[in-house]
C-alpha cells in the first residue's frame, strides 16, 4: 500500500476551483516524490542538474569575471569567492557531472536491455533524494560559510554532512543501475550484446560503486577530526586535501564515463548500420573507466623527472602513463570507433550527435591537459591550468548530457526537441567550453595560480585569458538556459516524436513514445546486440 | 381465584402498607411525616396528596392486573385475534398521567421556591460538617443579644418561632444536615455555603441524623435541634457568652483542669481556660486534626450528648425528663444543663478511657500517612483512670 | 566458459593486480594507493566471480520468472522519508540532539515501512492480499503513529498562535477557524463525492495554514503579557500591597466556586467598605467565619479606581523570633469589577492581638472585622 | 506505431496464475478446539459468550447476595455486632456495585449475546471477536474489583463514591483505587459490547426485518446500547479522573485547590441515572416478550411501547439532578429536574398500560415466566410510584438518603430488573439449553422470591419514612420509635423476609441443578412463542439458523405456525414449529460462514487487569501489563478476522468488495 496513489489521473482540464487545482498539484507532486519509475527518476536527476548546471556556470562566470583584474574585489570579497569557489567545483562535479549521467542511464538502461523496471527502484528514488538533499544541504553550508574554507565551524560540519548524504545518494542510484544492467537483461542479451549506454552505465557504475565509498568513508573521517578535535587532517582546509581528489582528474572522468556510452550509441545510430567493431568500443569504455577507477590511489601521478636518472624516469613513467594515459587512450579509442562507425555507413547528421561529439572532445582535450599537466618539467601545478582541464571534462560531461536529452528525450517525453536549436546549442556549448577552459590553458603555461583571483601577474595578456574564460562561462550558462527552454517548450508542446524518430537500433525504440509506466508488456527475446534491427521488417534499414 | 387473591394481597402489600402503617409507629424521632414547624409542614402537605395519588392509581393498576390475570386465564378458551392495540386507548392512557403529574409540578415548583426563600431570614447561624460531628457558630447578632459569636456543637439552639437560616459547610467530605421535623435536608459541601430554613413552632429536642455518607462513623453522626422559646434562648445566649471559671484549688476539679491542660486543650478549646502562666490556653486542633477543629467544651454541660450528638450526657431518666417535658417546663429544664446527677458517668468514662473504640475513628498513629499524621476523629489519649476521675470532675464544671 | 562480464571483471582484475604490482615497485612510499588499487583489485575480482557464477544474469528465453519480468515496484513514500530522516539526523548533529531524535525516528520509521512494503509485496502474487498483509503486521503501529503525530503538530502549531497573538484576537480567531471548520464540514457534507484533489487541497490548505501559523507564531514568541507575567512569576504572587504588576487575571470572576454561595459579599461603595452576609440584608462591619475552613467571598469594587481587598490574618513565626504578617488579597480591579477570595484562618480571634479584618489598601478607617470563634 | 504495443499482443506467454495465500501472520495458530474448556475460553460464539456471561452474572449475583444477606443480619437489631463499621461500609459500597456493574448488567449483556442475533435472525454478532473480548474484560474487571477484599478491604465510599470521600485521605486503603480501576475495565467491556451490538442490530437483521418488525427485547437492549454507549464515557472519565487524583496526586475534586466536589456528583449520575434504565429495560424487552407469548396475543401497542422504551432513553438523560435535589444545586435547577423527573413517568406508565393490556382478553397461560411477568408488572408499579413520590423534590428532601430510597429501588431493580431476567432465565432456559426448568419448583421459587422481596424491602419504606437513614452501619434504639411497629420491627422483618428472599433464590439454583441432572428433553416450542429464536433447533446450531429466514411480521414464527380464518377469523394452526424447522433445514444455506476462534480477545483482555494492579502498586508492572496490551493488539491485527482454513470465500471479487471488518 502506499501513501500516495501513484495511478491519480494526470490533472487533466484545469480544475474549475483554486483549491482543486492545488490538490491537484499536491497529489501530482505526491506521485513525483514516491515514484518507483525509473523513467521519473531519472528524469529527476537530470532536470535538477541542469538546472544546477546554469547555476554554476553562473558562478563560474563570476568568478571568472573576478580574474580580469587581478587587483582587488570588485562584486564579490574575499570570503565569498572562496566559498564560491568550493561551491562551483562542489556543484559541477557531483550535482552536474555525476547526476546527469546517472539520470540518463537510470532512465534509459533498464529500457534498453528489455527490463520492465530497474531493480531496486526505491533504492534508486531513495538514491535521488539523499543525493538532492545531500547538494541542498551542501549548497547551503557553503552559503552560510561552511564548506573548504569556511569560516563557521558548524557548516563546515554540515557541508561534511551534506557530502556524505550526496555521495551515499550516488551510491545508491548507482547499486540500483548496476544491479539493472548486470540481473535484469532480456532473455538472450548477454553482455556482450548490451547497447553502450548500458555497458558504459555498467563500466562507470562499477567505477562509482567503488569510489563513492571511499568518499563517503574519507569525509565521514574528516568530520569525526573536524568535530571532534581537529587533530589529523588539518581543519577545514584539510578538506581540499583529502577530498579534492574527488573533484579533479581522473575521478572526474569517472563522473563522465557513462557520457561515453552515451556517444558511441548516438553515433552507431547516426551511422545507420550494426556497429562492425562494437567489441572494440566495449573495450574502449572500458579501458577508460578502468583506468580512472586507477584515479583512487589519490595520489598525483606526475613526472617529475628533474634530477633524476633514466631509470628514474621510467619508474616515474609508467605509473604516469597507467593513471592519467590509459583514460585518455579509452576515450580515444571510442572516438576512434565512433568515427568508425559514421564513416562506414551513410551517416546522418543527428543533431544530438553534435553536443555529444563535442563533449566527448573536450573530455579529450581535459583528458590530454591532464597527461600535460601531470607533466612535472612543464611546470603546471597548482596553476589555473587544472582548472582548465576541470572545465574541459566537466563541461564535456555537461555537453554529452544535452546530446543523450536531446537524443533520448521523445522516447521519455513523448515530444522531440527541434534539430536545428540543438544543433546550435551544441555549438555554442562547445564555443563556451573552448573559452571557459582554454584559455586557462595557456594561461596556467604563464604560471597564474589556481584558485586565487587577484595577487597574480605574469607577462602577457592576462586579462584577455581571464575575460575569455569568464565569456566561456557565461556562454555555457546561456547554452544550458536557452536549452532547459527549449527542451521545456519542445515537451510541452513540442512536435510529437514517434516511436522511433532516430531509425535505431535497440530495444527503448520498440514501445510507445513516452514510454509506458511498465516499459514492456512483455519482455521481448533477444537475439543480437541491435534487437529492434531484428525485429522491424528487413530491408528496412537504410 | 386465590392464586390471584393472593398476587393482588402481595401486590398491594407495598404502597397500602405504606400508608396504613406509616402512623402506627408512634414518635419516631426522625419520622419524616410528623413535622413541627412551618417548613416540614409545607413539605408535609405536599407529600401526602401524592402519596394518596401515587396509592390510588397504584391500586387500580392492581385492581387491573389482578382482574385480567383472574378473568382471562387459560380457561380453553380459542385463541384471542391478534390486536395490536388501540392507539385512542394508549394515547389517553399518555396524556391523563400527564396531566396529573403537571398538577403535582405546579405544586412543587411552588413549594421548591418557598423552601428557598432567603430574604425573610431573622437569624443567623453557622453550620459546620466535620467528620464526624457538627459545629455551630452564631455570627454577632445583637438583636439576640449575642454580641460575641457563640460556638458549639452537637446540638443546635434555636428560638421558637423565629425563621433561622443555617449557613452550611464542611470542613472534610459532604455531609448533609437533616432534622425532618423542622425541614428536610441539605448538603454540607466543603468549599460551598449552603443554606437550609428552620423554624420550630414549639419547644423542644428536634432529632436528626447526618444523611450524607461521611465515612467510617456516618451512622453516628448524629445532632439535635433544640427549640426554646424566647426568653430561654436570650438566657441560654447570655450563658454561652461567658467564660468559663476555673475550678476552686484543692479540688478534683482543679486537677482535672491540669489534666485537661496537659491533653485535652491541644485540641479542645475552652474560653477563658489559663494556662499555668497565666496566659490564655489556645487549642490548636489544626495541628492535631486532619479537618482542623474540635468541638468547642467550654459549656460542654449545657448539651445533652457528646462525641457529635451520638451518646447522650443525660442519664437515661434525666435524658427522658428532659426529652418529654410539656412545652411550658421545657426551656427551664434544658438549661439546667447537666447535673452532677444526671451525669451519664458511664458512657463519659468510656469515652475518655479508650474513645475510638465506641466511636470507629481513623485514630490509629500508625496508619495516618495520608494525612500527615494528623487524626480523623479523636485518638485514645491512655489516660489512667485517676486522670479519668479528674477530668470528669472538670468537664462536670463546664456549664 | 567466461561469460563476457565475468572477462571483463577477470580483466579489470588482472590490469588492478598489474598495476599494483608496478605501482608498489615504482612509486615510493605509496601504502595508501597500494591499499586502494588491492580493494579494487579484490572488489572487481569478486564481482568477477559473481559474474561468472550467475553467467552475467542471463536469463534463458522463456524464463517468465525473470528479473527483467518482474512487476515494477508499487511507488512509495520511504526513500523520501528515510532520506530525510538522515538528513535531519546529519543536521541534528550539529544543531539540537532533538533535531537528530526525530531524525532517527524518521529513519527508523521510514525504514521499518520499506522493509515491509517490500516484504509484503512479495508475500503472494494477489496485491489484495499482500496490501491486507502488510495493513495488518503495520496498522497497529502507523495509525497511533501518524495520529500521535499529526494531531501533535496541529496542537503545537496551534498552541504556538495562541500563545503569539492577544487574547481577544485570540478569541476571534477561533471564531473563525470553528467557522471555517465548520464550513468546510459542510461542504464535505453536502458534496459527498467531492473529486479528490479538490478535497486534498482543501485538507493541504488547511494544514499548511496552521503550520505556517504555528512557525510564523513560535517565530514571533509568546505574546508580551505572558513573557513579562511569566518574569514576574505573576502566577504565584499576589501582591497585597501596592500593585506592581502590569497584567493580571482579569477574569478571575469567571471561578467556578464563584457561583457556590459566598459566606459574604464585601462592596467598596464611594469609599465605604460594607459587607452584607449570605442571607442577611443588613450590612454590617463585623463577620463571622468558621475556623480552618476555606471561606469565599465576594469583592465588589464600585469606587472610581482600581483597588484590591485584603484581608489581615494573623501573624506567623516564620523562624526564629521572626514574625510575619499574613495576609491575602484580591487582584486590583477596576470599578464595576468583581473578584472572588477565598481564605482560610486556623487560629480562633483570640489567639491575635490585632483583629483581622478586611481592609482596602491605601484607604483609612474603612475595614471589616472578620470574628473567627 | 511502437513495435512492442501494450497491452501484450496476444499469444504471449500468460503469467502464471496468482498462486493463493495461505499464510496468515498471526504469531498463534488460531485455536480449533470444539469441545473441552478450550472450545469455550476461546470461543468468539455469540451463544458461548451469552451463557459464560451469564454464568458469570450468576456468580457475582450469589457474592452481592451474601453480602445483602450480611447487611441485613448486621442491621436485624440496633448496635449490631455482626460487622465493624470499616466491613460495612464496604460491604454495602460492594452489594451495589456487584449488584449493578457485575450481576444485572452482565446478565442483561447475557441475554442481549445469545438472543439479539438469533431475534434478527443473524448468524453471530457483527465483531465476534470484540465480543469475546468484551466478555473477558468484564471478567478482569470483576476480578479487580473483588480482589480487594482480600487485599486490605475493599472500597467503602458506597457505589456512588462521592468525593471528597472517595480521596486519598478519607479512604486510605487501596478499595477505592480497586474498585475506580476495576469499572473503567468493565466500563470497556460494556462500550465495546454496546457498539458491536448496535452494528449488530442495524445491519445484519434478516431480510424483511424492518426496524418495526424487530421483537421489543432487541429493541429496548438497542436502546440500552446506546445509552450505554453515551454514558460509559462519562462515568470512565470520572473514574478516571478519581483514578488520577487517588494514584497521581491530582485535585480535581480538592477543595484546597479550587474544586468543587459537586463535579464529580453531575458526572456520576449523568451516567448513574442512565444506569438505571440500561439495568431496568432488558427485562422490560424480556417480559414484553413473555407477556405476549402467554397471553397468545401480540403485545399491546408495540409501537407505543417501542417509542416509550427510546423515550425513556432519551429523557433518562435529562433527570440526572434528582439524585442531588438535597446537594445545594440552588431551586431553579431543583425545580427544572423535578418537573422533568416527573415526565420520565410517563413513558414508563405506558409500558405497564401496555402489559396489562397484553394481558386483557388473552388467554393466559401462567407458567413460571409468566409469573415472573406479571409480578415485575406489580412489583415496578409500587417503585415506579414511589420513584413518583420523590420527583416531587421537597418530598424528596425529606426521603433522599433514607431507607425510603433503599426500599424504591429495590421495588424497582429487583422487582423490576431481577424478576424480569428470572423471568428471562424461566421462558428461555429450553432454547438455550434443550430443556426444561421444572415448573413445580419454578412457581415455588416465584413465591418465595415474591413474598421474600416485599417483606424485605416492603419494611424499607417505614423505616426510611421514619427517618432511618441509608447507610448507617448500626442504628439506635434511641430513635427507632415507640410501639410495635417501630423501626427495630420493620428492620427485623426486612432481615427475616431476606432471608426467604435467598431461599427462593436458592430454588432457583436448586431447580437448575435438577434440571442439569435430568434428561428430559424440552419441547422444540414448548412455550408456542412468536420470534425468530424459535425458529431454529435448542439449543441453535454453532450457525444458528441452517437458511435465514425471511421476515413478513413483527412475530414471524407466530405468523408462520397460524393463520386467521378469513371466515370465522379464528386463529388456526396450520404448520407446527417442527413442520418449520425441517422446511428451513431441507433449504439450507449452501454456504454458511461461521467467524474463527481466538486467542487474542482473552490476552488483550488479560493485559488490562495486570495494568489495574500495575498502577496501584508498581509502575512497571503497568508497563508489563501495557506490552501485553500492545502485543495483543498486534496479534489482533495480524490476524485476519477469517482463518484462512475457514470456509469464508470472499463475495464475488473486485476492488469494491470489502474484506471483513479486520476489527471483528
Amino acid at each position: 500500500m502506499t501513501t500516495f496513489d501513484t495511478h491519480v489521473a494526470a490533472p487533466a482540464a484545469a480544475s474549475s476551483s483554486g483549491a482543486g487545482a492545488l490538490g491537484a498539484f499536491v497529489v501530482g507532486i505526491g506521485s513525483w516524490a514516491t515514484t518507483t519509475d525509473h523513467k521519473k527518476i531519472g528524469r529527476l536527476f537530470i532536470g535538477t542538474a541542469l538546472v544546477l548546471a546554469a547555476a554554476a556556470a553562473v558562478v563560474g562566470a563570476f568568478l571568472g569575471f573576478e580574474r580580469i583584474s587581478a587587483s582587488g574585489y570588485s562584486i564579490l570579497d574575499l570570503d565569498s569567492i572562496e566559498q564560491l569557489n568550493a561551491l562551483y567545483r562542489v556543484v559541477l562535479a557531483f550535482g552536474v557531472a555525476l547526476p546527469l549521467m546517472l539520470g540518463v542511464a537510470i532512465a534509459i538502461v533498464p529500457l534498453q536491455i528489455g527490463s520492465k523496471a530497474i531493480s531496486f527502484g526505491r533504492v534508486a528514488l531513495f538514491g535521488f533524494w539523499m543525493w538532492f538533499a545531500g547538494l541542498g544541504v551542501i549548497v547551503y553550508s557553503i552559503a552560510a560559510n561552511g564548506g573548504p574554507g569556511g569560516g563557521n565551524a558548524k557548516m563546515v560540519d554540515l557541508f561534511l554532512i551534506g557530502v556524505v548524504v550526496t555521495a551515499a545518494g550516488g551510491l545508491a542510484a548507482t547499486v540500483s543501475l548496476v544491479t539493472t544492467v548486470l540481473t535484469s537483461r532480456a532473455p538472450g542479451m548477454d553482455l556482450s550484446r548490451v547497447p553502450m549506454l548500458s555497458w558504459a552505465s555498467l563500466t562507470g557504475g562499477v567505477a562509482l560503486l567503488l569510489t563513492l565509498p571511499v568518499v563517503i568513508g574519507t569525509t565521514i573521517y574528516l568530520y569525526v577530526d573536524h568535530h571532534y578535535g581537529r587533530l589529523a587532517f588539518g581543519a577545514n582546509k584539510g578538506i581540499n586535501d583529502w577530498l579534492g581528489w574527488s573533484l579533479t582528474q581522473p575521478q572526474t572522468y569517472v563522473f563522465g564515463a557513462i557520457g561515453v556510452g552515451v556517444v558511441a550509441e548516438i553515433a552507431t545510430v547516426a551511422g545507420g548500420r550494426r556497429h562492425p567493431l562494437r567489441a572494440v568500443l566495449l573495450v574502449g569504455a572500458g579501458v577508460l573507466t578502468v583506468a580512472a577507477l586507477g584515479g583512487a590511489t589519490q595520489v598525483q601521478h606526475s613526472i617529475t623527472w628533474t634530477d633524476s636518472s633514466g631509470s628514474d624516469k621510467v619508474k616515474e613513467l609508467i605509473p604516469f602513463l597507467i593513471f592519467n594515459g590509459l583514460p585518455l587512450l579509452g576515450a580515444l579509442i571510442v572516438l576512434a570507433g565512433s568515427a568508425f562507425a559514421l564513416a562506414q555507413g551513410k551517416p546522418r547528421i543527428l543533431a544530438p550527435l553534435v553536443p555529444a561529439f563535442l563533449g566527448l572532445g573536450m573530455m579529450l582535450a581535459g583528458m590530454a591537459g591532464h597527461l600535460v599537466g601531470q607533466f612535472g618539467p612543464a611546470g603546471l601545478a597548482g596553476t589555473v591550468f587544472e582548472e582548465g582541464e576541470f572545465n574541459y571534462v566537466v563541461y564535456g560531461t555537461l555537453l554529452i548530457g544535452i546530446g543523450a536529452v536531446a537524443y533520448w528525450g521523445p522516447k521519455l517525453w513523448g515530444r522531440s526537441l527541434p534539430q536545428s536549436a540543438v544543433f546550435g546549442l551544441g555549438t555554442l556549448g562547445f564555443l563556451g567550453t573552448v573559452l571557459a577552459s582554454l584559455p586557462l590553458y595557456v594561461a596556467g603555461f604563464a604560471d597564474q595560480p589556481a584558485g586565487v583571483v587577484d595577487g597574480f601577474t605574469y607577462g602577457g595578456p592576462q586579462e584577455l585569458w581571464n575575460a575569455l574564460a569568464a565569456i566561456g562561462h557565461a556562454l555555457i550558462a546561456l547554452t544550458v538556459i536557452l536549452f532547459i527552454l527549449t527542451a521545456l517548450r519542445a515537451f510541452r508542446s513540442g512536435e510529437a516524436a514517434g516511436d522511433d524518430p532516430w531509425d535505431a537500433q535497440t530495444l527503448e525504440w520498440s514501445v510507445s513514445s513516452p514510454a509506458p509506466a511498465d516499459n514492456f508488456a512483455s519482455v521481448p527475446v533477444v537475439a543480437s546486440a541491435e534487437p529492434l534491427l531484428d525485429l522491424k521488417p528487413a530491408g528496412s534499414e537504410k | 381465584m386465590p392464586t390471584s387473591v393472593r398476587r393482588f394481597v402481595a401486590g398491594a402489600a407495598g404502597l397500602s402498607a405504606v400508608a396504613l402503617l406509616a402512623g402506627c409507629a408512634k414518635n419516631a424521632p426522625q419520622d419524616t411525616w410528623q413535622p413541627k414547624g412551618p417548613n416540614a409542614q409545607k413539605i408535609d402537605d405536599l407529600q401526602k396528596p401524592v402519596f394518596a395519588i401515587a396509592g390510588i392509581v397504584g391500586l387500580i393498576v392492581f385492581a387491573a392486573v389482578a382482574y385480567a390475570v383472574f378473568r382471562f386465564k387459560d380457561r380453553g378458551q380459542p385463541i384471542p385475534e391478534q390486536t395490536h392495540g388501540k392507539p385512542v386507548l394508549e394515547i389517553g392512557m399518555t396524556i391523563l398521567p400527564a396531566l396529573l403529574l403537571a398538577g403535582i409540578g405546579v405544586f412543587t415548583f411552588r413549594t421548591i421556591f418557598d423552601l428557598a426563600k432567603t430574604d425573610d431570614t431573622e437569624m443567623v447561624i453557622n453550620v459546620t460538617g466535620q467528620q464526624w460531628w457538627w459545629e455551630y457558630d452564631y455570627p454577632v447578632q445583637t438583636d439576640y443579644g449575642i454580641t460575641n459569636p457563640i460556638i458549639t456543637s452537637g446540638q443546635l439552639v434555636i428560638p421558637t418561632g423565629t425563621k433561622v437560616l443555617l449557613r452550611e459547610t464542611s470542613r472534610d467530605v459532604i455531609h448533609s444536615y437533616w432534622i425532618p421535623a423542622l425541614n428536610g435536608k441539605r448538603d454540607a459541601v466543603p468549599g460551598r455555603v449552603h443554606y437550609l430554613r428552620l423554624e420550630a413552632d414549639k419547644p423542644g429536642i428536634y432529632a436528626g441524623q447526618c444523611t450524607e455518607f461521611c465515612g467510617l462513623s456516618h451512622a453516628v453522626m448524629r445532632m439535635e435541634a433544640v427549640a426554646l422559646d424566647k426568653a430561654d434562648f436570650a438566657a441560654w445566649v447570655k450563658g454561652q457568652l461567658e467564660l468559663a471559671d476555673s475550678p476552686a484549688e484543692g479540688t478534683l476539679a482543679k486537677e482535672g483542669e491540669s489534666v485537661f491542660l496537659n491533653q485535652c486543650v491541644r485540641c479542645h478549646q475552652v474560653n477563658g481556660l489559663k494556662k499555668a502562666d497565666g496566659s490564655p490556653a489556645i487549642a490548636a486542633p489544626e495541628e492535631n486534626v486532619w479537618s482542623g477543629a474540635a468541638p468547642n467544651l467550654t459549656h460542654l454541660m449545657t448539651r445533652n450528648t457528646f462525641a457529635g450528638a451520638s451518646w447522650d450526657l443525660l442519664t437515661k431518666e434525666c435524658r427522658k425528663d428532659v426529652w418529654e417535658a410539656p412545652g411550658g417546663e421545657f426551656g427551664k429544664k434544658y438549661l439546667a444543663g447537666v447535673t452532677e446527677e444526671c451525669l451519664n458517668q458511664t458512657d463519659l468514662r468510656r469515652w475518655l478511657r479508650n474513645a475510638p473504640a465506641m466511636k470507629p475513628m481513623y485514630a490509629d498513629p500508625t496508619k495516618l500517612g495520608p494525612t500527615d499524621g494528623k487524626y480523623r476523629g479523636m485518638p485514645n489519649l491512655g489516660l489512667s483512670e485517676d486522670d479519668i476521675d479528674k477530668l470528669v470532675a472538670y468537664l462536670a464544671t463546664l456549664k | 566458459m567466461f561469460t563476457n562480464g565475468s572477462k571483463y571483471f577477470i580483466g579489470v582484475t588482472g590490469f588492478s593486480a598489474v598495476v599494483l604490482v608496478i605501482y608498489v615497485v615504482l612509486v615510493d612510499g605509496a601504502v595508501g594507493g597500494a591499499v586502494a588499487l588491492a580493494s579494487i583489485m579484490l572488489a572487481v575480482g569478486l564481482l568477477a566471480g559473481l559474474a561468472l557464477f550467475n553467467r552475467d544474469g542471463d536469463v534463458e528465453v522463456g524464463d517468465a520468472a525473470a528479473p527483467a519480468n518482474a512487476v515494477p515496484v508499487g511507488s512509495s513514500l520511504w526513500p523520501l522519508v528515510t532520506t530525510l530522516g538522515i538528513v535531519a539526523m546529519g543536521v541534528g548533529l550539529i544543531t539540537h540532539e532533538i533535531v537528530f531524535l526525530l531524525g532517527l525516528t524518521a529513519l527508523v520509521a521510514g525504514f521499518v515501512e520499506w522493509v515491509i512494503q517490500g516484504w509484503s509485496e512479495s508475500a503472494s502474487s494477489d496485491r489484495r492480499f499482500n496490501n491486507a498483509a502488510r495493513g495488518r503486521l503495520i496498522h497497529p503501529l502507523e495509525f497511533p503513529v501518524i495520529a500521535t503525530v499529526g494531531a501533535g503538530v496541529i496542537v503545537v502549531s496551534f498552541s504556538r498562535i495562541m500563545l503569539a497573538i492577544s487574547k481577544t484576537t485570540g478569541a476571534v480567531l477561533f471564531t473563525i477557524v470553528g467557522a471555517l471548520v465548520l464550513a468546510g464540514g459542510v461542504f464535505f457534507a453536502v458534496r459527498p463525492n467531492l473529486k479528490k484533489s479538490v478535497a486534498v487541497g482543501l485538507c493541504v490548505i488547511g494544514a499548511v495554514g496552521v503550520v505556517a501559523g504555528g512557525i510564523a507564531g513560535a517565530s514571533v514568541g509568546k505574546r508580551d503579557q505572558l513573557v513579562e507575567a511569566n518574569e514576574e512569576d505573576h502566577f504565584a504572587h499576589k501582591e497585597c500591597g501596592e500593585e506592581k504588576s502590569k497584567y493580571f487575571d482579569f477574569n478571575s470572576e469567571a471561578k467556578v466556586s464563584m457561583r457556590s454561595n459566598p459566606m459574604a459579599t464585601i462592596e467598596f461603595v464611594d469609599g465605604k467598605l460594607q459587607a452584607r452576609e449570605l442571607g442577611l440584608k443588613k450590612l454590617t462591619d463585623r463577620i463571622t467565619v468558621q475556623k480552618s475552613n476555606n471561606i469565599s467571598v465576594i469583592f465588589r469594587n464600585k469606587t472610581e479606581g482600581e483597588y484590591r481587598l485584603t484581608l489581615f490574618y494573623g501573624e506567623k513565626e516564620v523562624q526564629e523570633g521572626v514574625v510575619e504578617e499574613l495576609h491575602n488579597c484580591t487582584q486590583m480591579i477596576e470599578s464595576g469589577e468583581e473578584q472572588l477570595l477565598t481564605f482560610r484562618i486556623d487560629r480562633p480571634s483570640i489567639a491575635s492581638e490585632k483583629p483581622y479584618k478586611f481592609y482596602v489598601p491605601g484607604v483609612e478607617d474603612q475595614s471589616i472585622e472578620v470574628v473567627v470563634p | 506505431m511502437a513495435i512492442i504495443e501494450q497491452p501484450a499482443p496476444v499469444g504471449a506467454p500468460a503469467l502464471p496464475a496468482a498462486p493463493t495465500p495461505t499464510r496468515t501472520y498471526g504469531a498463534l495458530r488460531r485455536p480449533v478446539a470444539t469441545t473441552g474448556w478450550k472450545s469455550w475460553v476461546f470461543t468468539v460464539d455469540h451463544k458461548k459468550l451469552g451463557i459464560m456471561y451469564g454464568v458469570v452474572a450468576m456468580f457475582f449475583f450469589i457474592v452481592g447476595g451474601i453480602e445483602a444477606l450480611l447487611i441485613r443480619l448486621q442491621l436485624a437489631a440496633p448496635n449490631g455486632k455482626v460487622l465493624s463499621a470499616d466491613v460495612y461500609n464496604q460491604m454495602f459500597t460492594m452489594h451495589a456495585t456487584t449488584m449493578v456493574f457485575l450481576f444485572v448488567m452482565p446478565m442483561a449483556a447475557a441475554f442481549a449475546n445469545y438472543f439479539i442475533p438469533l431475534q434478527i435472525g443473524a448468524r453471530d454478532v457483527a465483531f465476534p471477536r470484540i465480543n469475546a473480548f468484551g466478555f473477558w474484560t468484564l471478567v478482569g474487571g470483576g476480578i479487580i474489583v473483588n480482589l480487594s477484599w482480600f487485599l486490605g478491604g475493599a472500597a467503602d465510599g458506597g457505589w456512588f463514591m462521592y468525593a471528597p470521600n472517595s480521596g486519598p485521605v478519607f479512604s486510605p486503603s487501596h478499595g477505592v483505587d480497586f474498585w475506580a480501576l476495576g469499572l473503567q475495565i468493565t466500563g470497556i467491556a460494556s462500550l465495546t459490547g454496546a457498539i458491536n451490538l448496535i452494528v449488530t442490530v442495524l445491519n445484519m437483521r434478516a431480510p424483511g426485518m424492518s426496524l418495526m418488525k424487530m421483537p421489543v427485547f432487541t429493541w429496548l437492549q438497542l436502546v440500552v446500547q446506546f445509552l450505554l454507549l453515551f454514558a460509559i464515557p462519562v462515568i470512565t472519565v470520572a473514574l478516571f479522573l478519581l483514578s488520577f487524583q487517588r494514584n497521581f496526586g491530582a485535585t480535581f475534586f480538592d477543595v484546597s485547590a479550587g474544586a468543587d466536589p459537586l463535579l464529580w456528583q453531575h458526572l456520576f449520575w449523568i451516567f448513574g441515572h442512565p444506569e438505571v434504565y440500561v439495568l431496568i429495560l432488558p427485562s422490560f424487552g424480556i417480559i414484553s416478550e413473555v407477556l405476549p407469548v402467554f397471553s397468545k396475543k401480540p403485545l399491546f401497542g408495540y409501537p407505543f411501547v417501542v417509542f416509550s422504551g427510546a423515550a425513556i432513553g432519551f429523557v433518562g438523560w435529562g433527570v440526572w439532578a434528582h439524585h442531588m435535589f438535597a446537594s445545594g444545586l440552588g431551586p431553579v435547577s431543583v425545580a427544572v429536574f423535578s418537573i422533568a423527573t416527573m415526565a420520565i413517568a410517563i413513558p414508563t406508565g405506558v409500558k405497564i398500560v401496555n402489559w396489562t393490556m397484553t394481558l386483557w382478553g388473552g388467554k393466559l397461560r401462567f407458567t413460571a415466566a409468566m409469573h415472573f411477568a406479571v409480578g415485575l408488572i406489580v412489583l415496578f408499579t409500587i417503585g415506579g410510584l414511589s420513584g413518583v413520590t420523590h420527583s416531587v423534590a421537597p418530598s424528596d428532601t425529606q426521603q433522599t438518603d433514607t431507607y425510603y430510597i433503599v426500599a424504591h429501588f429495590h421495588y424497582v431493580l429487583f422487582g423490576g430488573a431481577i424478576f424480569g431476567l428470572f423471568a428471562g432465565f424461566y421462558y428461555w432456559w429450553p432454547k438455550m439449553f434443550g430443556k426444561q426448568l421444572n415448573e413445580r419448583l419454578g412457581k415455588a421459587n416465584f413465591w418465595f422470591m415474591v413474598i421474600g422481596m416485599n417483606l424485605t424491602f416492603g419494611p424499607m419504606h417505614m423505616i426510611g419514612l421514619q427517618g432511618q437513614p441509608r447507610r448507617m452501619y448500626v442504628w439506635t434504639e434511641a430513635r427507632a420509635g415507640e410501639g410495635f411497629f417501630n423501626i427495630a420491627f420493620w428492620n427485623m422483618v426486612a432481615s427475616i423476609g431476606a432471608f426467604i428472599l435467598a431461599f427462593g433464590v436458592l430454588l432457583f439454583l436448586i431447580n437448575v441443578f435438577k434440571t442439569t441432572r435430568s434428561k428430559e428433553v424440552a419441547p422444540l416450542d414448548p412455550w408456542d412463542a412468536r420470534t425468530l429464536e424459535w425458529m431454529t433447533t435448542s439449543p441453535p446450531k454453532e450457525h444458528n439458523f441452517d437458511a435465514i429466514p425471511t421476515v413478513h411480521h413483527l412475530d414471524e414464527f407466530f405468523h408462520r405456525k397460524y393463520e386467521q380464518d378469513p371466515n370465522t377469523h379464528e386463529m388456526k394452526q396450520v404448520a407446527t414449529a417442527e413442520d418449520i424447522l425441517r422446511e428451513q433445514e431441507a433449504n439450507a444455506d449452501k454456504h454458511i460462514h461461521m467467524p474463527s476462534p481466538s486467542y487474542w480477545p482473552i490476552v488483550l483482555a488479560g493485559g488490562l487487569p495486570v495494568i489495574a494492579l500495575g498502577i496501584i502498586y508498581s509502575i512497571p508492572v503497568a508497563i508489563v501489563g501495557a506490552a501485553i496490551v500492545v502485543l495483543a493488539l498486534f496479534g489482533w491485527s495480524l490476524e485476519p478476522s477469517t482463518a484462512p482454513d475457514s470456509d469464508f470465500d470472499p463475495p464475488a471479487s473486485g476492488d469494491g468488495t470489502k474484506e471483513l471488518a479486520p476489527l471483528g
